[in-house]
């Protein structure tokens, strides 16, 4: 018991919720489908049966509502985990999320604040449909008074999402839905909480900064191998873990040491999460930068449909080619 | 039976003390003089400091606002069935609400006057602030009324919106949460017949709005929203219902918004100067001093003393109000997060030097 | 009066051939017999269209799809009530009105293979694509009514969603602008029993689906939804009251989801079987059979002849279809605005300088 | 007639309005208080009067739906111009237009396409109380298959909202609410329509590029005016003027001339336009930069109430000492 298993994120995330449910009463979960079926991805299997309907809540069809009551919830001063299905209908709860979730602290001047963390699946790589592919962080990052988290395999999901539901603030906690299955990786079973807003040093390099978070971080060490292996030069890879805040110090440092960066996500590139970190490392090293600032992203394109979705995907290609010009700048 | 007639719920209006004040004694509701004495002062209180904000709006010391004049009677006599320990969500029409709930009027002329710390809800009232997004409180309310049942408390929640609101997603949602919940929740609606510029009727083809709770499966209402004593015993009886686990009541006050949407708006463009005249002369205010005077709870040497004390608590309330008026931008770096960000911080710093620079001590 | 009753709408259920396929005499319609051979082909080619496409995902030829096995007679007999003129606005079970419309199969298949392209919607036909956020299609069939009216068209819009989708704000909002504009619109409602996990008693607390038009003002009506006279019926009065300009109507079809609410599904998490099986002596495929039986219609040698014929139809479909399955992400940098925007003409040159560099001739 | 007339931006948005729904019977309003009313800021008076209830729809209150029955008349082919009353109000609809609206032409091939402008008053600065004051663009810019579009003034109104209400692609037209009846300029009677896309400078400068929209233009100009005065140097105003897509390359020519940019908005800094602006400036001028681009916004804080808006919003003090700063570096 005392023992680190093999966890997939599915049961790491399950395990965070279990652990987290146990230890406070007042932390509960809402959702479609997650009491009886355990969740469309099975990330709230076995919830229900062990902590009752009053706190494992099947609702009716509407987001809006969902958000909207589980900010009512953490008004009282309980702490609920709402669940959005797929991260494409998360915009049917934006404005319970933009006008109270982020502003109900400030608004009260601290009377009432809003410890709900929003979970939900996102990202490609699952041949799915439109609506169930997409990386939606950028719109929630431009929000003052929310936390945006994205982690990147078992062990982060279950240690930063149990730091999100004792946050008192709101967090909007991002699952890649392309690694729910695809790494195990070990999770110890006692608690581990990890600090929300700190940014991983995943792989330490002095030639390059490659930034990245989510699904996108195992693509960018796969080419940070390869790089290292094939050209010789030392890839960092940076894994965000915490999209807002943004950890401005680790982004700094690196890109002082290595004045070479190339960021990369999911989502689409204007207006996107990589334009903030341009913008931070213009505004943090730029003394030091030999070379602009690459973004490897999805095109500005509507999702095209999975069948073409391997190439609208920044895939390791994609990243490689940047990081080779980048270096050769 | 191939045309068969399915039961549907029926819908009841409710008036207790009619336009010329006649009192239906099989309904009168049984209220203590000093509670009825305290809801009388507490509805001159409103009205008289309603008609102070539009003065100092007028004179440029407030900001736009929304006047609530007609809206008393319904306000008051709904939140007088609530106990201290319930919830009430309100839009932004409730001012006599919290006044009856302890709120200090300084804090209503701060907020208007754009600080923020206007709507620092008291410590201990179980209100909630303001809400401008037009029904997106309503939700709110169901997580409050299921977060109290699930505490063990007995406590129920009541959520006030207007007859625009009803037309609203957030609204229409939280209704069917609430009764697949069964909520120990009260709806309750001040239809007051426009939302800025919309009539009633435009609003939805709906006959009444009460009604809608049908769509929801839980009972719905229509009081006489001018009629204090009737606002009163449909919401009594809804709250009984609910804090008993028998669910949620809609309630359709009909009343009337008889001044501006608020002093950004003209009514003129929109709406007849004689309708507003008979919803005058149906007004709450009459008719509940009237319901006073016949029970020999009123007298005019008790009526002006009233009068002159109210006028000194709306002037010592603004006086408050206007020294706390002390604005710093770095105030507004509190309470965006439970602790400031690294870029917070630095963002103040930034903030902090520009003031040094300057040598302003604050922005306002 | 100071309790008043207020009327409320009544609501009916309507039925016409009972699930031992007896018919009510009186409420059967007159049907042209070629209408009903096409209605029974359009229902056995949905039916068997279903199980290839199940065969298909099984084998990783397509992505996950939702089954629609037991919704086929709700939604032609629905359809069938409306003109080559009128609109069809689906979410993701109407593959038989579809069918019914004239869309070629392959576009279906394509479309679940992952390419946008199956969703072209055949020129000169008046339906919508697929839609996924539940309930968000509903307010465009307001706008299509409205606008087919204000352009002096006498045509109708018909609207589908499940009982899930009724919980969701866009469905009632748009039900009630729908009420205050009188659109010339049918809403109906394929409620299935089931929103994924949900059941519909956890849906609502109303009693009916049907019942929620009286919030808005208009007819509701439910129907067996697995008897298409029933559902023909109902949608050619609402479609007729539409048309003269009576407004809109909500139907309510009571069927039930007999397969999986998706490929990705495993319903044996949250239902009995039982429940299915008791669903299954209710489906409306051996009903509408034995009604056209007992006319004379059907004959055991045209029913073979038909099943090879739909069997062949259905194959030449999915052939069709994986020679359109020609992906190159180029196609993507279409569509997106009517022209491209000089960012979008970059990163298209972006795209083509990858493709040369990796020697691949187009990206899957 | 023929001669140009001094007009506020509310009066050259009615006349666009006026005068596209003269020549096209298919242009139709909708929204909350646009008939009767007149529209709460009077954009919409007298086309009630003039065009009857079919085309000047007065709706009931619910965003979504006014959105969503726009997105439908749109699909039919008509050319609907929605108003949200403010643009705190617009993420109610904000699901019909990331759902729909921006993806339907892509979604069918072409069959369809939303040819709607989706009008909205925005930003600060007139002692307003929360969501009546905060700007929104970004969370709209970051959607692939919108066209965001921002005037400056009234002839710039006039001439780019025409241009959205024929444009085939959706248009969300974000009106800053503080220059409505804050400057009068010559709006010529006849037809004028702008491109959609392209930047406009405002000012020319060899020094500093300065790139701004909406109101901020007019306290960027006031700024380079006493830059020019006091310290001789001369700052180029760029006029974003469309947001998305934006005009990378009169960004581009401006920066590799001048070697410094400073980008200003009243939106909160962090995931903002100008994060983007930053990130275009150093992809394409960054051999040419001598300084880093500076943003100058709003802070990344929830809305202080107007009584703490003048700090809040970046005026041209903050403006000029980023400017300074950044020709000192
Ligand atoms: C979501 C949203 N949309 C629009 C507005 C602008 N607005 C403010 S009040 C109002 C009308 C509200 O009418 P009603 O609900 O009847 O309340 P009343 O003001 O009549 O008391 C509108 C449209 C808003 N505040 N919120
Ligand atoms: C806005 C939105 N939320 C959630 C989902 C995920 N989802 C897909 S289908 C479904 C249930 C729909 O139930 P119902 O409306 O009854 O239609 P049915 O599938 O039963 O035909 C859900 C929750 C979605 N597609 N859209
Ligand atoms: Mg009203
Ligand atoms: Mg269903």
């Amino acid at each position: 018991m005392t023992e680190p298993r093999k966890l997939t994120m599915v049961q790491a995330v399950n395990l965070a919720l279990m652990q987290e449910m146990e230890r406070d009463d007042d932390v509960l979960v809402l959702g479609e489908d997650i009491g009886v079926d355990g969740g469309v991805f099975r990330v709230t299997d076995g919830l229900l049966a062990k902590f009752g309907e009053q706190r494992v809540i099947d609702t009716p069809l509407a987001e809006g509502a969902i958000v909207g009551m589980a900010i009512g919830m953490a008004i009282y001063g309980l702490k609920p985990v709402p669940e959005i299905q797929f991260s494409g209908f998360s915009f049917q709860a934006f404005h319970q999320i933009e006008n109270h979730a982020a502003r109900y602290r400030a608004r009260t001047r601290g009377r009432y604040h809003i410890q709900m963390v929003v979970r939900m699946p996102y990202g490609g790589g699952v041949r799915a449909l439109e609506h169930h592919s997409e990386s939606e962080e950028a719109y929630y990052a431009h929000t003052p008074g929310l936390k945006i988290v994205i982690p990147s395999s078992p062990r982060s999901a279950r240690a930063l999402l149990v730091s999100a539901i004792r946050d008192p603030d709101t967090v909007i906690f991002f699952e890649p839905k392309a690694l729910y299955h695809a790494v195990k990786e070990d999770v110890p079973v006692a608690e581990e909480a990890w600090p929300i807003g700190k940014a991983r040093v995943a792989r330490e390099g002095k030639d390059l900064t490659l930034i990245a978070y989510g699904a996108m971080l195992h693509r960018c060490l796969e080419v940070a191998e390869r790089v290292h292996a094939e050209d010789g030069a030392e890839v960092e890879v940076v894994d965000l873990l915490s999209i807002s805040p943004m950890d401005t110090e680790t982004i700094a440092a690196s890109a002082r040491k290595t004045g070479r960066v190339v960021v990369a996500h999911e989502a689409q590139r204007s207006f996107g999460v990589g334009a903030e970190v341009v913008a931070r490392v213009v505004e943090t090293a730029f003394l030091q930068l030999e070379a602009p600032v690459r973004r490897v992203t999805a095109f500005d394109i509507v999702y095209p449909g999975f069948a073409r979705e391997r190439g609208w995907l920044p895939g390791p290609d994609r990243v490689l080619r940047a990081v080779r010009e980048t270096l050769a700048f | 039976m191939p045309r068969t007639r399915l039961d549907v719920p029926s819908i009841e209006h409710l008036s207790i003390v009619d336009e010329e004040g006649r009192v239906d004694e099989s309904l009168e509701p049984p209220i203590p003089h000093e509670d009825l004495r305290r809801l009388y002062r507490t509805f001159l209180l409103a009205r008289r400091f309603d008609e102070r904000m539009l003065r100092l709006q007028r004179q440029g010391r407030i900001g736009t606002f929304g006047p609530i004049r007609g809206h008393e009677a319904a306000v008051l006599g709904s939140i007088y069935a609530l106990r201290a320990t319930d919830w009430m969500v309100p839009y932004y029409r409730e001012w006599p609400a919290y006044m009856w709930r302890g709120w200090p009027l300084d804090n209503l002329i701060l907020y208007y006057a754009g600080y923020a710390e206007g709507m620092r809800v008291p410590d201990g009232v179980r209100d909630l602030p303001l809400c401008i997004p037009i029904a997106s409180q309503i939700p709110h309310a169901v997580g409050l009324a299921c977060a109290s049942r699930y505490k063990g408390e007995d406590s129920v929640t009541m959520v006030y919106f207007g007859d625009g609101a009803s037309s609203h997603g957030d609204c229409q949602e939280a209704m069917n949460f609430a009764g697949v919940f069964q909520a120990p929740l009260v709806f309750f609606c001040l239809n007051n017949q426009w939302a800025i510029s919309l009539t009633r009727a435009k609003q939805t083809h709906a006959r009444t709005l009460a009604q809608k709770a049908i769509a929801y499966g839980f009972p719905g209402i229509q009081v006489d929203g001018n009629d204090l004593l009737a606002c009163y015993v449909a919401t009594r009886d809804a709250v009984d219902r609910a804090r008993r686990g028998e669910g949620p009541t809609l309630i359709e006050a009909l009343t009337y918004r008889l001044s501006l949407h608020t002093t950004a708006d003209d009514p003129t463009k929109y709406r007849d100067e004689a309708e507003v005249k008979a919803w005058e002369a149906r007004e709450p205010f009459p008719r509940f001093r009237r319901y006073l005077e016949a029970k020999g709870i009123l007298d005019a040497a008790g009526e002006a003393a009233l009068e002159a004390e109210i006028d000194t608590e709306i002037r010592s309330a603004v006086e408050r109000a206007e020294a706390r008026m002390q604005a710093t931008l770095v105030d507004g770096f509190e309470h965006v997060y439970a602790e400031p960000t690294q870029e917070l911080r630095a963002q103040r710093e930034e903030l902090l030097r520009e003031l040094a620079a300057t040598g302003e001590a604050a922005h306002g």
